[in-house]
């Protein structure tokens, strides 16, 4: 495993209004690892990678992705700099086609890549059977492996996924997850954030535990997947008496 | 429950109150216009600030009662006082039958709906529709109020009758506020789905809150027309309503000082400024969108991270 | 029978040109969820902008083809700065107020344009040169057609088609449609959101200069509140063909020119308002989102 | 309770553009009420010009009755309720007379306050409305719609014998008034009206009205209206082929009415009083060349000069009666005969109109020049 780091969150600090959501984290991805955040609901998991990515700007902290400090740049800049964020609940275009929405993925691109495209029919199939049709159209699974396909496109160092199981049944959670086990065979960096805590650590190098805007554990996935507070507020084991 | 807001508002109504004291009757003219106006600006608000409906028709139920007022005083001799009452009821009505049909509409749809209605009221004036309205030149000659024998004919008498016009609306407010309407239209201002699932009929409360702005307008509108002895189309068209829209806006909705301050500077100063004349109007937009741009809630907004004490009660 | 076709080309020629000005206005909402109040009294800006424009460069003599593209291009790039501008400088700082806080700037605007107009080229009417286009008319079984109508009519069916291939059949285009939908999502795919509404601007603003310069080309007399009539009439043909959709707001421009035409001309010059307006509201009633409704789905 | 220290004081607190405004008795006070801003701004403009025009003439003599003459001037817009706004405004001014305005609407609309106030007012509002009320206020400086359209009527009934006429109007009250009075002319000696139709000033596009009309076949189009829409009903009416005449009336007298309907005016027939330029008497000659030398371009049309000779009327009064009393004022307007005005002799009713013009049709050649083809 590379050391070199490709993402680095320095004491990040992120406001909504009068209100402090992340408050002070440190953070690093190295290249070509899958890590994954975890954290209940409203602990600012979604908040930080939309700091990370550039859709809210932070109060204090720094940046740094590939060497160069994108803490102030617009996101769209970001995404050209090899960094492709699939945010919570899909935001697939609803009437755009299949086809054109995962055109919009390679925007950043200065030509549309095909052998790209086809790849990513191979891995999600499909897509492929449905690429004529509206995004809107199809089922939940779908549109999930619309939003990863979408943000591959852009040929990403570094894959940020928000929830990409959430509200899908355990087949289609497989099929997401072997898509991403297979986007990271080929290089790509993979920051995820999961409330299926199992997967997500099974699947990732290394993992943190986000609570209430700070972070509270971080280590290797087995350290995580082994430690009693993990399990008894992620995994769903109870202490024993 | 005395904060900072109503002693400043009580201030304005004393100094209002002693005005006419201290100043000739060029302005006490212009001091009653901004009474009326600042009463339809209220009744405005009631529609748009408060139960957060995008309406720019307001002009409709201000004409409605400014039309009552001239049509039964100068068509069938009903003296004044008698007019009061349909000048109020007529714009009520009115509003139940032209806006039940359209409430549900979303913001915008709903904006245009009443502006064409604005536009259809001023193709029924100007037709002359029965013979009633005068068509394009309007009606004249409007009588002024007299009581046993008392003509109110001097601006003195219409000042105070406007200033108690403006007090008899902010008493409604005031009562407004503090009642279930007053509740539920706050909520429904904030986030309208979560008011909704609270359990408050959002239908309902919009349109209540229509046809009390029309009736409250409707007053204003009868005030208006004696003020002038004269009513016209032109004073009830779409640019009325979108000036009543902006003094909300530009003063900051649900507010009440908001309201008078945009009355003041939507009305009250482009009359001061008579005298640049033409670039009158250029200064004017550009104030508009810098005071947008500077106060996006408007000059003296509602601020909503202190909901009022009896705004707490009885919902949570 | 002729007099009903005559009607109907009357209704087609004023049509194209309130769709050419819808399409400004549904650009701009579908990106920005903005009533952009100012856009008809742009329009007028771009007829003076034209006459001026043609006096500069021809001395209101001379005319050719050459002349009436230098004049409608010329013109167009004025009126599409015009409008960036104005989106930097008024909606822009407004892009995360409450919505109405714009539609009072985009008010405010349009009062702003309307007497800048009034206080360049005065107060009076003005009256383009009649030669701008041949006087031609032909007369096909008693329905009579002037040359200039039918330029209104070509060439804003060129535009209208060409701008959905653009929309429908481009990267800009598809990118147009994805910010419309999700401004996040689409930052996220790298596409520069800022920059997709100075395109919105530049298009709708040059498409309504078109229509600007052919109300001045085909009327001949303009003043400078001419725009809040062509402005509302477009405002309520992108409504009733479902604003933000660029089909229905073309579609929403014709049906309001033939419908009021007909009116017109069958049933009352007195009430024609009074019938649109009725229309358009019972259009809301029975379909509350336009006649193709909003391609926009609304977010929750 | 009206002394000056609080007044100034409030005033300054207010920012008063009024605090100088304050009663002072060594002038005398003339008010303009005219549309400054709005569709008819060059018309208003025209007014306040002239006026001004003249009380400078008059304050470079020494002033009237031994005091200098203050114009103030107010925009009414040419809309009824600034009309009204305006009305209040000058009489608390504490004007003597008001001269204006331009629209019947806007003249109408502030006549009440003014009966009231016992301020005169003299106006070229043409609407027959506006003596209806017979204030002793008002005084009309120009010639009545009826008088017009009694004139039209014998010009198409006897002379041109039109037998399907059209008759057209706006929505202001100037052109309702007219085409009225104009029915009522031609209806009192049998015509034939087979069309009576509105448009909406400022729309344009008049084509669906024109086609519909053109169904009919009529002899004669007849416009009430102003020169802003009768060019291009003329251009519209051209361009569709109806093969009709187009008589328009006094306000389609105006050189955008050629511009805009360009080659499609030629053989148009216009119903006028005489033009500024024809005016024959010396006085128009002067004041029209003090005119073109002060504001460097020629009035916007003969209302602004006969809105002058109702201020001139008003002040010669004054200088003969020596009296700034408007009720001595009104009956020294009254017994006026043949008062040399710019726009020739004035005498007024007893129920302040005007008497006399002679009206006269003029056919448009194709160089835009008029001849006189009926009077």
């Amino acid at each position: 495993m590379m050391s070199e780091k490709l993402l680095e969150v320095k004491s990040l600090h992120v406001n909504y209004g009068a209100i402090e959501a992340i408050k002070g984290i440190d953070l690093y991805v190295n290249k070509g690892e899958v890590v994954t955040i975890l954290g209940a609901n409203g602990a600012g998991k979604t908040t930080t990678l939309r700091t990370i990515s550039g859709l809210l700007k932070p109060s204090s902290g720094n940046i740094f992705f590939d060497g160069k400090e994108i803490t102030q740049l617009p996101a769209h800049e970001i995404v050209s700099l090899g960094m492709s964020h699939s945010p919570e609940g899909r935001r697939v275009f609803g009437t755009l086609s299949v086809e054109e929405n995962l055109m919009m993925g390679a925007y950043s691109l200065k030509t549309f890549d095909a052998p790209t495209l086809e790849w990513i029919y191979e891995i999600l199939p499909r897509l492929k059977e449905r690429k004529k049709q509206l995004a809107g159209t199809l089922s939940g699974g779908e549109q999930q492996m619309l939003a990863i396909g979408r943000a591959i496109m852009s040929k990403p160092t570094l894959l940020i996924l928000d929830e990409p199981s959430l509200g899908l049944a355990p087949v289609l959670v497989k099929v997401i997850f072997k898509a991403i086990k297979e986007i990271s065979k080929t290089g790509v960096t993979v920051l995820l954030v999961e409330q299926n805590a199992k997967a997500a650590l099974k699947l990732a190098h290394r993992g943190y535990v986000l609570e209430l805007g700070k972070i509270t554990h971080s280590g290797s996935s087995e350290e995580l997947l082994n430690s009693e507070m993990i399990q008894e507020a992620y995994l769903g084991k109870k202490k024993e008496a | 429950m005395m904060n900072k807001t109503s002693l400043i508002a009580i201030a304005l109504l004393v100094f209002m109150g002693f005005f006419p004291l201290f100043v000739d009757s060029a302005w006490l003219a212009v001091g009653t216009t901004f009474l009326v106006f600042a009463v339809v600006a209220l009744s405005q608000d009631i529609i748009l600030g408060r139960a957060g409906v995008f309406h720019m028709g307001h002009a409709v139920f201000f004409g409605l009662g400014a039309y009552t007022t001239a049509i039964l005083n100068v068509n069938f001799g009903l003296p004044i006082l008698a007019t009061w009452a349909p000048a109020v009821l007529i714009p009520m009505l009115v509003a139940f039958i032209m806006v039940a049909p359209i409430i549900h509409l979303r913001g915008d749809y709903l904006l245009v709906a009443t502006i064409g209605f604005n536009i259809i009221f001023i193709q029924v004036l100007e037709n002359d529709v029965f013979g009633l309205t005068g068509g394009p030149n309007g009606l004249f000659g409007i009588d002024v109020v007299r009581l046993f024998g008392y003509d109110f004919s001097s601006q003195t008498h219409m000042y105070y009758m406007a200033f108690i016009l403006l007090g008899l609306t902010l008493l409604i407010m005031r009562n407004l506020d503090k009642s279930k309407f007053g509740r539920a239209m706050f909520y429904i201002h904030k986030d309208e789905i979560a008011a909704q699932s609270m359990g408050i009929n959002v239908r309902y409360f919009k349109l209540y809150a229509f046809i009390l702005g029309a009736g409250i307008a409707g007053a204003a509108g009868s005030m208006f027309s004696v003020q002038y002895s004269a009513v016209s189309p032109e004073a009830f068209n779409v640019t009325q309503s979108i000036m009543f829209f902006t003094i909300v806006l530009v003063g900051g909705s649900a507010s009440l000082p908001g309201v008078l301050i945009g009355t003041f500077i939507m009305f009250v100063l482009p009359e001061m400024f008579r005298e640049f004349e033409t670039a009158r109007y250029l200064v004017f937009g550009i104030a508009m969108i810098l005071t947008m741009i500077l106060r996006p809630r408007g000059i003296w907004p509602v601020r909503f991270g202190n909901i009022p004490d009896f705004l707490k009660k009885g919902v949570k | 029978m002729d007099i009903f076709l005559q009607q109907m080309v009357n209704g087609l020629t004023i049509g194209s040109l309130y769709a050419l000005v819808a399409l400004g206005y549904t650009m701009v909402y579908g990106v920005m969820r903005l009533i952009n109040f100012a856009h008809g009294d742009l329009v007028a800006f771009s007829a003076f902008i034209g006459l001026s424009v043609y006096a500069q460069i021809f001395g209101e003599s001379i005319t050719s083809l050459v002349a009436v593209i230098t004049v409608f291009v010329f013109t167009a790039a004025i009126v599409a700065f015009v409008g960036v501008l104005l989106e930097r400088l008024a909606y822009r700082p407004l892009r995360t107020a409450p919505r109405l806080s714009a539609v009072v700037s985009a008010l405010g605007a349009g009062l702003v344009i309307q007497n800048s107009v009034m206080l360049i080229w005065g107060p009076n009417m003005k009256i383009f040169p009649s030669n701008l286009f041949p006087s031609t008319i032909w007369e096909i079984g008693g329905i009579v057609i002037t040359f200039t109508q039918v330029m209104i009519l070509g060439v804003s069916s060129v535009l209208m088609v060409g701008l959905y291939f653009f929309i429908h059949q481009t990267k800009i285009g598809t990118a147009i449609r994805a910010v419309a939908i999700d401004q996040d999502a689409a930052k996220l795919m790298g596409i520069n959101v800022n920059r997709i509404i100075m395109i919105i601007f530049i298009i709708g603003s040059a498409l309504g200069a078109v229509a600007g310069l052919f109300i001045g080309t085909y009327y001949r007399g303009i003043t400078f509140d001419m725009g809040w009539m062509y402005g509302l009439n477009a405002f309520v043909a992108a409504i009733m063909g479902g604003i933000g959709n660029i089909p229905g707001a073309m579609l929403g421009g014709l049906l309001l020119g033939l419908f009021n035409a007909m009116i017109t001309g069958y049933i009352s010059t007195q009430w024609a308002e009074t019938f649109t307006f009725v229309l358009l509201i019972g259009i809301l009633v029975l379909r509350p989102t336009g006649i193709l409704g909003e391609t926009v789905a609304e977010k929750v | 309770m009206k002394k000056m220290l609080p007044k100034i004081a409030a005033s300054l607190a207010v920012c008063s553009i009024l605090a100088g405004a304050s009663v002072a008795a060594d002038v005398i006070k003339i008010g303009v009420q005219a549309p400054i801003t709005g569709s008819y701004a060059s018309e208003g403009q025209s007014i306040d010009n002239g006026v001004k025009l003249i009380v400078e003439q008059y304050n470079a003599k020494g002033g009237i009755l031994g005091k200098k003459i203050e114009v103030v001037t107010c925009d009414d817009q040419g809309a009824a309720q600034q009309a009204a706004i305006c009305a209040k405004k000058l009489v608390n001014e504490g004007v003597k007379a008001v001269i204006g305005s331009y629209t019947s609407g806007a003249t109408e609309a502030a006549q009440t306050t003014y009966h009231r106030a016992g301020v005169l007012q003299t106006s070229d509002g043409t609407s027959d409305s506006l003596i209806a009320h017979k204030y002793w206020t008002f005084f009309r400086n120009s010639f009545p719609n009826s008088a017009e359209a009694e004139y039209t009527a014998k010009y198409f009934v006897d002379g041109k014998q039109y037998k399907k006429i059209v008759i057209l109007s706006d929505y202001s009250s100037y052109s309702t008034d007219l085409a009225d009075a104009t029915v009522k002319a031609l209806k009192a000696k049998n015509a034939n009206i087979i069309y009576e139709g509105k448009i909406k000033s400022g729309s344009q596009n008049f084509t669906a009205t024109l086609t519909k009309i053109k169904s009919m076949d009529p002899d004669v189009i007849y416009f009430s209206g102003y020169y802003t829409d009768g060019g291009l009903l003329r251009a519209q009416q051209i361009q569709l082929g109806i093969k009709a005449d187009f008589v328009g009336g006094d306000s389609n007298d105006n050189p955008d009415y050629m511009k805009l309907a360009g080659d499609s005016a030629k053989g148009t027939l216009l119903i006028n009083v005489p033009t500024p330029d024809i005016l024959p008497y010396d006085i128009a000659k002067t004041f029209l060349v003090d005119y073109k030398a002060k504001f460097n371009m020629a009035p916007a049309s003969i209302w602004s000069l006969m809105n002058v000779d109702g201020l001139r009327a008003i002040l010669h009064v004054m200088e003969q009666s020596k009296s700034d009393d408007t009720k001595v004022i009104a009956e020294g307007l009254h017994a006026l005969k043949d008062f040399p005005g710019i726009t020739g002799p004035v005498t007024f009713r007893e129920d302040g109109e005007r008497i006399g013009g002679g009206y006269m049709t003029y056919e448009v050649q194709a160089d835009k020049s008029y001849k006189i083809v009926y009077q």
